[in-house]
């Protein structure tokens, strides 16, 4: 079988390769190169997905080393179960958005070059997958730092339009100075284990001092956490996912930062071993702010994909709540318990992917039908575009982590986890953290349920406030069907949710040595082993069919009982006027009370102009102009920008053009060289 | 097993038979206490009997979710009244669900039902959509900390095994933790409930509604079944607060004799809560809007105090 | 006088005629102290000629003679004279500051390398401090002088440094370096002599405080 | 023999362009001198890399590993150049920027100074060593100058004042090193020559030879472009004609920089390694950090390029400084990297500037829709200087970085590791406005021309090869001069 793990993973990669250059050599065919891309994309990422299914279920780690080196350390790759995991979600999620891809990017024929977005497409999935299995810094630096580019390039793809630049300039850097941080964890790691590959690490790990053991801490968590977008390194986030075509803004949202709770979780716990308490403290409190900053702030967007975005930006606050948890829980020896909330983490970095992915192809299909990504310009899609609708409300619930949908396990499995930590009998502390972060993240769940009403609602019911949104059709079957699979295990997962968990049960075993599986019950419920005795336990299964009987009998009963139920259909009733789709709520509106209730956060201004025709009766035009105060870019970003730029100004001063000036520096230089260094 | 479900599907069942006989008692309390007659305690049987005989005026603008929100909004709380212990806490349902799933479906209802607010179009049910759903936002955190408290004090978030734990217990109430956490859940009651002085379950004018302004453009039977998930939602929450603080009574076992005492408890305790709603409702004016959030987050505090005194006494 | 003392005094006035640039107040007469500084150089070298007996010191003496107290003045006065910009001297830093500066910068010189050659050959543990000196007045001269001839003449002053120190050197540099040293300050002014003439052209002025198009 | 064809092929190339006139015949010449030294070349590093140091003259011409390979670099860099030159030159002509009469001086200037760039690494004798220096500042900067105009003359002139003045002082460092060595070795031109040096190191008086190291640090520094002595390189690298300041930066600072490291290898063995590479690390830190806030606020794209070169110029001094084996392996491959990916650069500014006749970065827009191969080629050269994979120079940058940690010098290497990623960001800023975008509507769409398209492609796969492989070939030589190089 390690023959078979190496033919998937050199298929998939070289797949990937392959495809991506053949369609660039083949762009002036623009069909074709689209075809052969995203075939390649969908068949490596099948390749990818049995890669990572052979590894978890057979239990036979990869491990090849290629015959060259990089930076004079071998070209290694391993696939445990940990990188399995991730090789699945990610091979999942992109087989999904590839299929999709080959409906969506019919639409740029003609106008964009085909060719460069499909060798940059297979090219992000290449180094994706490549830098899970890296077994090597040199190579997942390597690797992690072309995912960078080719995503840059990727969201620059529309780089006519100057908020595209904008978005990808913000993008790019960010990025690269999160990799700087990643870079010194690496170096300093190498300094005390003498080679650049993870394995060497791992033996060193454990045992160095505690100093460094925290300062490499502290840099994966800035590095990692500037990928995975937490506050408050999310800034890039919000302007590059919405900036990129849909088909890669879900894989970015869906897969790459993923990657950065990948590193998180091999650098914490594979090899530093877990450390203080305070390292998972800080994760609690790093994830409960972005998990609430990210909804509270997706709220004020109308922009549907720049509220998907900031969702992310919520979503990855989760899992680092889940991570935080378990690493405290471990820290103070309920390994069983961090096992539950490290459990929950990668159920969530699944779940995510998932409806993240889904809802960003959705928004995708929506923008594709409309040509429109403002929310305030649709309306009534839902009867346009029934398929899509139905995928989106699906993503939509799932998000929501409304049962029996996959989104409640992954954070019924937190809060459980949370609440671990509160009676795990640590400090006072902790034992009030735990359950404020839950309050937190009910917040949080529920602010997030009020975005997705507002989404769903406003974008797929009532009436089409424009001519894009009323004369949309529906997509493309291509693209149904790669909605259609992302959509089918959202139920699924909710409904079989221990699929997942005996998938998993290898990667706990690798990383806190224990089984998660007979912790956590079975197909028929999921239970939570607790200190007191009792267990707490879930029906996945069972809640949906009794919300199906449920459901039924409410229906039947309803439908024999009494003698009315037959139907009329008629306008709206609108106070006796015709209902006009100036007269429906609109996105903003909805969330004005929020904006209201949390109003210290967003620091609204508004603006309202009237022109009158006579004062103070006959208006002839009103205008309303509010915005929220973008706090981070305004406290902590533009300062720091503007601080480099003036800087710098005064700097180029000193290339003032008068060559005396230049001559008096090097006078100085030597004067000073002799006066000091002889 | 088969026992158990029984017992569940039973106690549901009392629940839904219940529910607007609850929110009869509160509007003849109410009415009393303005010095009127006012309507029968059967009156919400009688209103339910009548929308069934209507036929239902449908928006030729909505969508499939408004036809369905309806039943998924009476689901959703019916398999939630499947989770809530009524008048016997026996049976380890460990299976069915806890106090988080309890209000995730809540949650599911109201998903459902504020999209059906937002598929007719008009900007009633927007608004009242749009609010709802922020009232709700603040509302849960407030509902789940106070429960949390309950859950670490029993070491489990199953609502069957907390009330059966505090029973066994006795006064349980008298601790600081538990009567704070009792205040806390009530307000946040108060609020889920469309109540004064969060809303105005009796009127669908433009500036107090939020539950009803949902319904406004449903009629008939649709409209039959919102508001007897409406009261049953109402009757969950009473029992919820009433075998989680108050588990005096409740049947440990499946003696008749326990269960009458059980049955007669529980209605007494539900009661005693729908007349204490219908007199702050007398008491009290409704608030501003924007005041609500002022008293939900008060009544987070309480739940933290709560919190935290479950660990310092 | 024996050899040594002669080479002192030599290198003295070597250095000493530095000053002569500074305190020059127009063109000509900062190209004559130039021209009097070379004459002094070739004097110091034939001097080292005749005391090591090293007979290609001679050479080395009247090509010093030909080349820096002829040839490069020459070229100087007559690009000067081509570009006809007048004779002033432009300063950044008046005559007197520059002597203070000046003075300073000997002493700096002297205290550097002073006790560095407590061993060795006396004339180049003379010559070694005053080079240095004469190397950093002339980066004076060029940091200070705003006309490019000036500058030129301040490049001049440090190389006539560096060559009295390789000639104060034991036995001097070997013959075909130098021979390369030469050569190369010959080509280096005459490539400058055509800059400035290209210059002038384009600029109407070689007054190279003018030449700040180029920053940042 | 091989020596002399190597130094005499670029004299006889440009001795023959005088008499050419027309600008076919002068291309076939600079095609045929160009591929001639490179062949040269080839030929001379695989003897030195296989049978050892090659010897001529009694010592006079002295070719080590590190000679050899420097002299790989010319070759590969001169060649790259001059083919460029045909496709550059070519336009220019079109465009009427240029008189077709003067076109021969500059492939006989382009010969001059590729002849005095061998020559530096040729000989053996320091002092020659210098002269050859000092020659390649004169013949460069009427490459400089070559286009007459205002700006280019300014540069010029800049150019050869203060890397005049920077080597006369190096000149004087040269001396007292010959001072020192005469008291052991006495007199004769061989106390110049740094084999012999080298073997008497340790007798040295210290106080001389750290005086010494200070003047040609500043002296041949100037020349690198190391700050603050570097004021004259973005001026003279901007408004020098693109071929040569792919020259200039891709070799020249390198030949400089090869004179600092041969008096840096005696002086450390005089007075230990402390001292010089303490003066290096501080000057090539202080380099890469007066070149930052440049690169950020840059409104010139061939003088970002040039700010860029004083970054890496620094780095690789850095990396010397640093000292060890591997820390000079990044050095060493980090001068190729640099050259490689560099010349790519200068090779499609060119192209860019010339295409939309100015050098203002504002001004160039949605280049990859203007020009479909040197648009893309700018925005990936880019990310190729700026160190990031695929391409060879994150291998050298990292390499430089570990090694630094492995030294523990923890802080000199973070910062440089910071000031690295704040130039990245300044890159990409310009060179994403470039790029991106619509393009004016005054300029036309398409290439100027292919051959200056195809020399822009050339490099750039070059750097993307020695980014993902190091080819063993490679791998070994650096890895013998960086034994050689005393690497312990």
């Amino acid at each position: 079988m390690v023959a078979l793990n190496e033919y998937l993973f050199f298929g998939c990669e070289g797949l990937l390769l392959l495809g991506g250059l053949l369609s660039f050599v083949l762009q002036t065919k623009a069909k074709l190169s689209m075809v052969i891309a995203f075939a390649a994309a969908s068949i490596a990422c099948l390749g990818g997905l049995g890669l990572g299914l052979n590894v978890l279920l057979a239990g036979n780690n990869l491990n090849l080393t290629l015959p060259w080196s990089l930076a004079s350390s071998a070209i290694t790759f391993t696939v445990g179960p940990l990188e399995a995991f991730f090789i699945t979600v990610s091979a999942l999620v992109c087989f999904a958005v590839s299929i999709y891809s080959v409906g969506y990017v019919q639409s740029y024929i003609g106008k964009h070059n085909v060719g460069v977005l499909g060798l940059l497409y297979c090219l992000f999935i290449f180094a994706i997958i490549g830098l899970i299995a890296s077994g090597s810094a040199v190579l997942f630096l390597f690797l992690w730092e072309l995912m960078s580019i080719v995503s840059y390039l990727l969201v620059v793809y529309h780089h006519r339009d100057s908020q595209v630049r904008q978005a990808g300039f913000t993008y790019v850097v960010m990025t690269h100075i999160g990799t700087m941080f990643i870079v010194l964890a690496f170096l300093l790691m190498y300094v005390y284990a003498g080679s650049f590959s993870f394995a060497g690490y791992i033996l060193v790990g454990r045992s160095m001092p505690a100093a460094v053991k925290n300062i490499i801490f502290l840099l994966v968590a800035i590095g990692f956490g500037t990928k995975a977008g937490i506050i408050p390194l999310h800034v890039w986030l919000p302007k590059a996912h919405p900036a990129a075509p849909s088909n890669v803004s879900a894989i970015m949202s869906g897969v790459m930062i993923k990657t950065a709770i990948f590193g998180l979780i091999k650098f914490i716990f594979v090899i530093l071993g877990n450390g203080p308490a305070w390292w998972g403290i800080l994760l609690l409190v790093i994830g409960s702010a972005s998990a609430l900053l990210g909804v509270l702030y997706s709220l004020m967007e109308t922009d549907i994909k720049r509220f998907l975005a900031y969702c992310s930006v919520e979503n990855m606050g989760v899992i680092l709540l889940g991570m935080g948890a378990a690493m405290v829980l471990a820290r103070n020896g309920f390994v069983a318990l961090a096992a539950v909330a490290l459990m929950a983490s990668m159920f969530h970095v699944l779940n995510h992917a998932i409806f993240k992915g889904l809802l960003f192809l959705g928004a995708g299909s929506v923008n594709f039908a409309t040509g429109t990504r403002n929310i305030e310009k649709m309306g009534g899609l839902l009867r346009r575009m029934p398929w899509t609708g139905l995928f989106f409300l699906v993503a939509s619930v799932s998000i929501a982590a409304l049962p029996p949908f996959n989104g409640f396990i992954s954070e019924w499995l937190t809060f459980q986890s949370l609440l671990a930590l509160g009676a795990s009998g640590g400090n006072l502390f902790l034992e009030v953290l735990g359950p404020l972060a839950g309050a937190g993240l009910a917040l949080t769940s529920a602010l997030s349920a009020a975005g997705f009403v507002r989404a769903f609602g406003i974008q797929f019911l009532a009436l089409p406030r424009s001519s894009g949104a009323k004369n949309a059709k529906e997509v493309p079957i291509s693209m149904r069907i790669g909605m259609g699979i992302l959509a089918a295990l959202c139920p699924l997962l909710g409904v079989v949710p221990f699929i997942i968990i005996k998938l998993l049960a290898p990667v706990t075993a690798v990383l806190l040595g224990v089984h998660t599986a007979p912790v956590l019950g079975n197909y028929f419920r999921l239970s939570i082993p607790s200190g007191v005795g009792q267990h707490t336990a879930l029906s996945a299964l069972l809640v949906p069919s009794l919300l199906g009987m449920a459901g039924l009998v409410a229906y039947l009963v309803v439908k024999y009982i009494g003698k009315g139920g037959s139907v009329r259909y008629a306008e709206t009733w609108n106070c006796g006027t015709t209902l006009t789709p100036r007269m429906e709520y609109t996105g903003t509106a909805f969330a004005k009370p929020l904006r209201m209730i949390f109003r210290q956060i967003f620091l609204p201004e508004r603006e309202v102009k009237t022109e009158y025709t006579v004062e103070p009766y006959f208006k002839a035009e009103m205008s309303y102009e509010g915005k929220i105060k973008p706090v981070f870019e305004d406290v902590l970003y533009r300062p720091v920008t503007r601080l480099f730029v003036v800087v710098a100004n005064k700097i180029r001063v000193l290339q003032s053009g008068s060559i005396h000036l230049y001559l008096l520096y090097m006078f100085a230089t030597l004067v000073l060289l002799l006066i000091f260094a002889r | 097993m088969i026992r158990v479900l029984l017992i569940n599907f039973v106690q549901a069942a009392l629940l839904v038979v219940i529910a607007p006989l609850v929110a009869g008692i509160i509007k003849k309390t109410k009415a009393r206490l303005q010095m009127r007659r006012g309507p029968s305690f059967f009156q919400p049987y009688l209103d339910l009997y009548k929308y069934g005989q209507k036929e239902s005026v449908v928006s030729e603008h909505t969508s499939w979710i408004f036809k369905s929100a309806p039943y998924i909004y009476f689901a959703a709380l019916l398999v939630a009244a499947l989770l809530v212990p009524v008048i016997s806490s026996v049976g380890k349902l460990n299976f069915s669900g806890d106090i988080i799933l309890f209000i995730y479906l809540l949650a599911l209802g109201r998903f459902f039902l504020a999209l059906a607010g937002l598929d007719a179009g008009s900007a009633f049910g927007g608004m009242a959509s749009s609010r709802e759903m922020a009232i709700a936002a603040v509302a849960e955190p407030a509902a789940l900390l106070p429960l949390f408290t309950l859950a670490i004090a029993t070491g489990t978030t199953n609502l069957t095994a907390i009330v059966f734990k505090n029973a066994m217990s006795g006064l349980v109430l008298l601790k600081p933790a538990y009567l704070l956490s009792f205040i806390a859940l009530f307000i946040v009651t108060i609020a889920e409930t469309g109540r004064i002085p969060v809303d105005n379950p009796d009127t669908h004018l433009e500036l107090t509604m939020m539950h009803e302004g949902m319904l406004l453009e449903y009629s008939g039977k649709p409209l039959a079944v919102l508001t007897m998930g409406a009261d049953l939602k109402q009757l969950l929450l009473f029992t919820l607060i009433a075998n989680l603080f108050f588990p005096w009574g409740i049947a440990i076992g499946f003696g008749v004799g326990q269960i009458v005492v059980g049955l007669v408890a529980y209605l007494l305790k539900v009661c005693a809560i729908g007349i204490i709603i219908a007199c702050i409702e007398s008491l009290f004016a409704k608030m501003r809007l924007f005041k609500v959030p002022d008293l939900l987050l008060g009544s987070f505090f309480l739940g933290l105090l709560g919190l935290i005194a479950k660990f310092i006494f | 006088m024996s050899s040594s003392e002669l080479s002192n005094l030599l290198i003295t006035l070597t250095l000493a005629s530095s000053f002569l640039i500074i305190i020059g107040r127009r063109l000509d007469s900062v190209i004559k102290a130039a021209v009097v500084q070379g004459i002094v150089l070739a004097i110091f070298t034939a001097v080292r000629g005749w005391s090591t007996g090293m007979h290609e010191m001679y050479v080395a003496a009247v090509l010093t003679l030909l080349v820096k107290a002829g040839l490069i003045p020459y070229i100087l006065n007559r690009v000067a004279r081509l570009v006809d910009t007048g004779w002033g001297i432009k300063s950044y830093v008046n005559t007197k500051m520059s002597l203070v500066i000046c003075v300073a910068l000997v002493i700096v010189a002297y205290s550097v390398t002073g006790d560095m050659l407590a061993s060795g050959s006396a004339v180049f543990a003379r010559a070694l401090p005053a080079a240095l000196a004469m190397m950093l007045i002339g980066l004076f001269i060029m940091t200070t002088r705003k006309r490019a001839i000036t500058q030129v003449v301040g490049l001049l002053v440090i190389e006539n440094g560096v060559f009295m120190a390789g000639v104060g050197a034991t036995n001097g540099m070997p013959a075909v370096i130098e021979l390369g040293v030469f050569l190369d300050a010959l080509a280096g002014v005459f490539i400058m002599a055509i800059l400035a003439f290209r210059i002038k052209r384009a600029f109407a002025t070689i007054n190279t405080e003018n030449l700040r198009s180029l920053r940042g | 023999m091989m020596p002399f064809f190597l130094l005499g092929l670029p004299l006889v190339t440009a001795f023959l362009c005088i008499f050419a006139t027309k600008q076919k015949t002068l291309s076939v010449i600079n095609v045929l001198g160009g591929i001639a030294i490179g062949v040269t070349a080839v030929l001379l590093d695989w003897h030195v890399f296989t049978k050892g140091t090659l010897v001529e003259l009694d010592k006079f011409i002295y070719i080590d590993a590190l000679g050899a390979y420097i002299i790989g670099l010319i070759a590969f860099v001169g060649l790259a150049a001059g083919l460029y030159s045909l496709g550059y030159f070519a336009h220019e002509l079109e465009a009427g920027e240029l008189a077709e009469a003067r076109l021969k001086w500059y492939y006989v200037l382009f010969y001059v100074f590729v002849f005095t760039m061998l020559a530096v690494v040729v000989v053996n004798n320091l002092g020659i060593m210098w002269v050859a220096i000092e020659a390649t500042t004169l013949s460069s900067a009427l490459l400089v100058g070559y286009f007459d105009t205002k700006a280019s003359l300014e540069a010029a002139w800049k150019y050869i004042i203060i890397c005049t003045v920077g080597i006369v002082f190096a000149l004087f460092g040269t001396l007292l090193l010959y001072f020192a060595a005469v008291h052991v070795l006495g007199e004769g031109s061989k106390a110049l020559d740094w084999s012999t040096l080298l073997q008497v190191a340790s007798k040295l008086n210290p106080k001389l030879v750290k005086l010494a190291f200070i003047f040609i640090l500043v002296g041949y520094g100037t020349k690198v472009g190391l700050a603050p002595m570097h004021t004259w390189l973005p001026d003279a690298h901007s408004q020098a004609p693109s071929p040569v300041s792919a020259l200039l930066s891709g070799v020249l600072l390198n030949c400089a920089l090869y004179g600092i490291l041969r008096v840096h290898l005696v002086v450390t063995q005089t007075v230990g390694p402390g001292f010089t590479n303490a003066l290096l690390i501080i000057f090539g830190m202080f380099s890469v950090a007066i070149a930052l806030p440049f690169i950020l606020a840059q409104h010139d794209i061939k003088r970002l390029l040039a700010y860029s070169s004083i970054e890496h110029m620094g780095i690789i001094t850095v990396a010397v400084g640093i000292g060890g084996k591997l820390a000079l392996y990044g050095a060493l491959l980090h001068m190729l990297n640099h050259a490689i990916t560099k010349s790519a650069l200068f090779f499609s500014a060119g192209n860019a500037t010339q295409h939309y006749r100015t050098k203002k970065i504002a001004k160039i827009k949605g280049l990859i829709k203007a020009m479909p191969v040197t648009g893309p080629a700018l925005l990936l050269g880019a990310f190729a200087i700026a160190g990031v994979p695929p391409f060879n120079i994150f291998i050298s940058e990292f390499t430089i970085f570990s090694a630094g940690f492995a030294q523990g010098k923890y802080f000199v290497t973070g910062l440089l590791l910071v000031l690295v990623t704040l130039v990245f960001a300044g890159i990409m800023y310009a060179v994403a406005k470039m790029a991106f975008g619509s393009p004016p509507g005054r300029v036309a769409v398409g290439e100027t021309n292919k051959w200056s398209a195809v020399m822009v492609v050339i490099p750039l796969c070059l750097a993307l090869l020695l980014g993902v492989y190091t080819p063993p070939v490679i791998g070994n030589v650096i890895y013998q001069v960086a034994t050689m190089m005393g690497g312990r």
